[in-house]
């Protein structure tokens, strides 16, 4: 179970938004929606510990997240606009490398290759895939190596309509096992049991 | 253990796969030396009495610019944050990334060095207490720049702030190299040089990697 | 065996003349080995590529 | 792609087939009589006793490193102006054998002045310029290497040759005249003792053997080269079917 | 013209924006210079011999290290792009960011450098011909360093690859460079030797937008 | 009137589609659509003349388009993933920029920054700004300095609700005033009567 209590985050001395809660139950999900500015990308963030928030606690099974964080950070995977793909090596290593330094080694790339239909792209460099393909290798790493709480900005950005049902369906197994979701999103992303958070713009 | 060798083995795979790397840093070195007798002229006395120096200072710069690779791409696609997240102590992290740039810069600067000295017209006492130097200070170039290199993380085109704030730590590093050379080449005793230059790497070793820790942390936020 | 020795030597500058010949002769050959070798391996790539597609698609170009 | 654009190599390769064991075989043979020449036959210079011999690989390489470049700046300038498809290849192709030979030039040199003039390098013209010459060499296969697409990558290492390839001279021209600012002409001269034919046919017949040497290996990389790109075009085929 | 004037006034104002460029740049060159009395020992006789050559080496190295700024950056986030789609004649845009350049480097090195050789003891009677020769040979070493820049435009963190490429091609001006200073050091006519390197810089400044442009064009598609 | 005949884009050697035509009179609107790595940004990259086609033709108003480079590029703005927003320089300077660069001056910057409701950020320097308003203003420099061409590629990613409709107002005018667009997208772009252009992967 993870939770936020009370979040309170500030950029360049600016308050974005202040007393968020949040809860996400194993297999469950959040959405995040508001208008452009509103601190979706600093919540995800915040959650990621990559931001720290100026107030309010994260919690994971009722403790406080701030008392080991690297546990914490080991258990997630953050998916954001920069996506950590190398454009010199090809797909297949960019994902194996994730894999191998989190400590799951290979076994699952071909699964994640699969997963996002990129199989025919493994031996291609990096810097010779289109917006959607540099995405889906991004995404892939959901699969190869396995967290149980996944944090996505904008994931389903430069996907066509089947990138789109590859991320539904990888989504919707990894939630079957009871792994947690909080993703923002401007468009429809097709998690209907998921617990809708509003920002709003102070 | 096996995910820092894990880091070390992509650093060096991206150093190969990026025009080598390995080999363009010594270029520079190479080329850095070469300038000097093209600059202060061609008599041979003139050139063995700064070859010393001007081989020290040639490999400070080399190691300098190498450091922007050390960080910066990984932090502008994003791949520092994903090590961050990796749970891996970033300490550790550090570390690996600091090993792999010695053996893609100091290590082939170490391996040049001699035959540049020959160019320079060195005196051949000095060999083995340049070869020495550089192989006890390099690792501290690689230490100590990592530092610079973190600090200027969220600095776009750092290039040059990084040599303002490395450059200056670097000095000792040049002194005791440079004083042990020329106490070899005089028949002096280089001993206690070469004991103060090891002394400045075992002292980076722990304070480097931990200080750019904690400079790579703040620039995640 | 006097003679040989007295050709090695080269008047005393067996030192510098031979490691002269040896280094042409070794990096010329190392070229020639490198150049021979990667010229070949992609002519047999090349074939086993043309056959393999040959086989799947009987249309051949 | 076109035919026309096969067409060319396709000839190209028909022909390198030909010629290449001619001259390989013609470069194994003059190699092996001028060895014996250089080696045992030519007599020992009275000035500088044996070590004349070095001469006999030394020239022709230093020979072969300028000749190889001005083959690389021509082979660049045909690529870039009339778009031959083959003179890209030649050009790429030919970069390490001048390099090879650059370096050659500078070691066997060194060997040579070690014993000639007490030192192994001094910051003469001539040598600055070939050690110049070296990481010209360099920076062009660098770049080659250095850019994935082979397309780009030809026209940029060309527009780098022909900038070299108008340096060049530049730089021998300015070295000239810097060294003879700092140093007036103490240091031995290069030029040597006029040559006897007893030791001018070794020569020639060496510098012959490095020409067929040269272009054997010129031809045998042109058609890796050539087949190189066949093989990426078949296998990108292939993945996107 | 106006719209050339533009894209200079834009780069001079991210320069001074990002960290102080010009600043910095100058700050490489004063450190470089510094760090030789620290390497080959502060004997005034011999900075004095060296110092022209010290000067000129550290300003090659300024320069090109200052060059990947030239359009790497604007190449990355697709301002290159936009330039190239903005009507206007490549070769002239590249000559525009080439004076931007100059102004904050090769500008900043002219101004810094009397101020330097003092500290390296250089004779009074060069100091004419150094300021001299840093005026007519900055501009080419901007002028020939963004060849390099563009060539190295693809090339993922291209700086070394850069300096190899560039600093060969600079060879011709640091000797011109030198020399010039040593006549006039010598109480020679320093004259022919400030005649070649304007010829060069004349030379350049045709040439090197063009075949700069002509690389730049190569990287964008 | 802009028309492509018998477009052949080839990338790496290998064919991405061939023997496209397409048509925009003064007015219309083509809108590109098609699975990730069917060549949609490769086309308007060849439209806006980034990139050479292995074969065809572009003309404008029948002329052929390669005959003056130059002053095709300068009827046109292509807009895409890579923005050329500079951090270090605020919203309006970033706009501005390009206005003067293109020629036009300063005069419409204000109802560009009012077009995408930017106008309070206009003081913010662009490192500062979430996805979304680093989007809006890079969209902007099409008020800024009128160009006849629009090539946009994937222009919504990123916006909210309320930047689209932004985007689609400013669209709607540009056709009003008989400009061109040719814009690449997976959703919906709201441009009823626009020609759709679907590229299939080869
Ligand atoms: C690393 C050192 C050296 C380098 C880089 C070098 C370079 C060259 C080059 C480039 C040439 C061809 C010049 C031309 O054809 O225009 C040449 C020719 C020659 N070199 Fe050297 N050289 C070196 C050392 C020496 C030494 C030590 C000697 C003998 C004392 C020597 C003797 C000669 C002779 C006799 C020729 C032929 C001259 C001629 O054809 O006019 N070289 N060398
Ligand atoms: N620089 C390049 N070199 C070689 N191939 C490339 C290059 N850029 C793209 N490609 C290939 O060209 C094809 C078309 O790419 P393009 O970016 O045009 O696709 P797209 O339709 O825009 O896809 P997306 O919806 O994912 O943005 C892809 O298969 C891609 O792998
Ligand atoms: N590094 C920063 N420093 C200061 N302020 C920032 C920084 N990054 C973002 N902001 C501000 O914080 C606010 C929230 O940004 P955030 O990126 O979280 O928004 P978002 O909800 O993700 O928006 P979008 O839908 O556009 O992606 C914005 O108003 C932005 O201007
Ligand atoms: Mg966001
Ligand atoms: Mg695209």
């Amino acid at each position: 179970m993870f939770q936020g209590r009370g979040i309170v985050c500030e950029r360049g001395e600016r308050r974005i938004f202040s007393n968020l809660d949040f809860t996400i139950a194993p297999g469950g999900a959040a959405v995040l929606r508001g208008p452009n500015g509103c601190g979706k990308t600093s919540l995800l963030r915040i959650a990621a510990t990559l931001l720290r928030a100026a107030d309010g606690q994260l919690k994971w099974d009722g403790g406080d997240i701030s008392e080991d964080i690297e546990a914490h950070r080991a258990r997630l995977h953050f998916i954001g606009h920069q996506d950590a793909v190398k454009g010199a090596l090809t797909v297949r290593e960019n994902i194996a490398l994730w894999a191998n330094i989190r400590g799951d080694g290979e076994g699952r790339i071909d699964a994640a290759l699969a997963a996002f239909d990129i199989s025919h792209l493994g031996d291609t460099p990096a810097q010779y895939l289109s917006a959607g393909q540099h995405r889906r290798t991004a995404l892939a790493r959901l699969v190869a190596s396995p967290a149980i709480l996944w944090l996505l900005d904008e994931p389903t950005v430069s996907l066509d309509a089947d990138g789109t049902a590859c991320l539904q369906r990888v989504i919707a197994d990894h939630r079957a096992a009871r792994g947690m979701v909080m993703a923002a999103t401007h468009i429809e992303l097709g998690l209907d049991d998921a617990e809708l958070l509003r920002l709003k713009p102070q | 253990m096996k995910q820092l060798g894990a880091i070390i083995q992509r650093d060096l795979r991206l150093a190969a796969r990026q025009g080598g790397a390995t080999f363009l840093a010594l270029v520079f070195f190479v080329l850095t030396v070469t300038l000097f007798p093209l600059g202060i002229g061609p008599e041979p006395a003139v050139l063995a009495r700064v070859a010393p120096g001007v081989l020290w200072v040639a490999a400070l710069l080399a190691a300098m610019l190498s450091l922007d690779r050390l960080f910066q791409a990984d932090f502008e696609d994003g791949s520092l944050e994903q090590l961050a997240l990796s749970g891996l102590p970033i300490g550790g992290v550090v570390l690996a990334k600091i090993i792999a740039h010695w053996l893609t810069t100091g290590l082939p600067l170490l391996l040049a060095a001699p035959i540049l000295a020959v160019l320079l017209n060195m005196d051949d006492e000095g060999f083995a207490a340049l070869m020495l130097t550089m192989l006890i200070g390099t690792p501290a170039l690689s230490l100590i720049g990592a530092i610079g290199a973190a600090l200027t993380l969220t600095v776009r085109r750092g290039g040059v702030l990084l040599s303002l704030l490395v450059l200056p730590l670097y000095i000792p590093v040049l002194i005791f190299g440079v004083s042990a050379i020329d106490a070899a080449v005089h028949g002096l005793n280089a001993k206690p040089h070469l004991l103060l230059l090891a002394a400045l790497t075992v002292a980076c070793l722990p304070l480097c990697p931990w200080a750019a820790a904690a400079a790579v942390k703040l620039s995640l936020e | 065996m006097e003679s040989v020795t007295e050709f090695m030597s080269m008047g005393g500058y067996g030192g510098y003349v031979w490691p002269a010949f040896g280094i042409v002769l070794f990096v010329m050959a190392l070229l020639w080995v490198a150049s021979m070798r990667g010229w070949r391996n992609s002519e047999k790539i090349l074939a086993t590529l043309r056959n393999s597609r040959r086989e799947r698609e009987d249309v051949a170009e | 792609m076109s035919m026309h654009y096969f067409a060319n190599p396709a000839r190209f390769t028909r022909l390198a087939g030909r010629i290449q064991p001619l001259a390989g075989c013609l470069a194994a043979i003059l190699l092996i009589v001028g060895l014996y020449l250089a080696l045992v036959q030519a007599p020992a210079d009275y000035q500088q006793g044996e070590t004349v011999r070095i001469m006999f690989v030394h020239v022709p390489s230093a020979w072969m490193a300028l000749f190889c470049y001005s083959f690389l700046a021509v082979a660049s300038a045909v690529a870039l102006i009339w778009k031959h498809p083959l003179a890209d290849l030649a050009a790429k192709a030919s970069a390490p054998i001048g390099a090879g030979f650059t370096f050659l030039a500078l070691v066997t040199g060194s060997l040579w002045g070690k014993p000639m003039w007490g030192t192994w390098w001094v910051w003469d013209a001539r040598l600055t310029s070939v050690l110049i010459l070296l990481f010209l060499y360099l920076g062009y296969m660098a770049l080659w290497q250095a850019i994935e697409d082979s397309q780009k990558a030809a026209k940029a290492a060309a527009v780098l040759a022909l900038v070299g390839a108008v340096n060049v001279p530049i730089i021998k021209f300015s070295v000239d005249w810097w060294n003879t600012l700092h140093q007036p002409a103490s240091v031995l001269r290069m030029d040597g003792p006029a040559i006897h034919p007893s030791m001018l046919w070794p020569l020639l017949i060496m510098a012959l053997a490095f020409k067929a040497y040269f272009v054997t290996l010129l031809l045998a990389r042109m058609r890796m080269e050539l087949n190189l790109r066949r093989i990426r075009a078949l296998r990108l085929a292939e993945r996107s079917s």
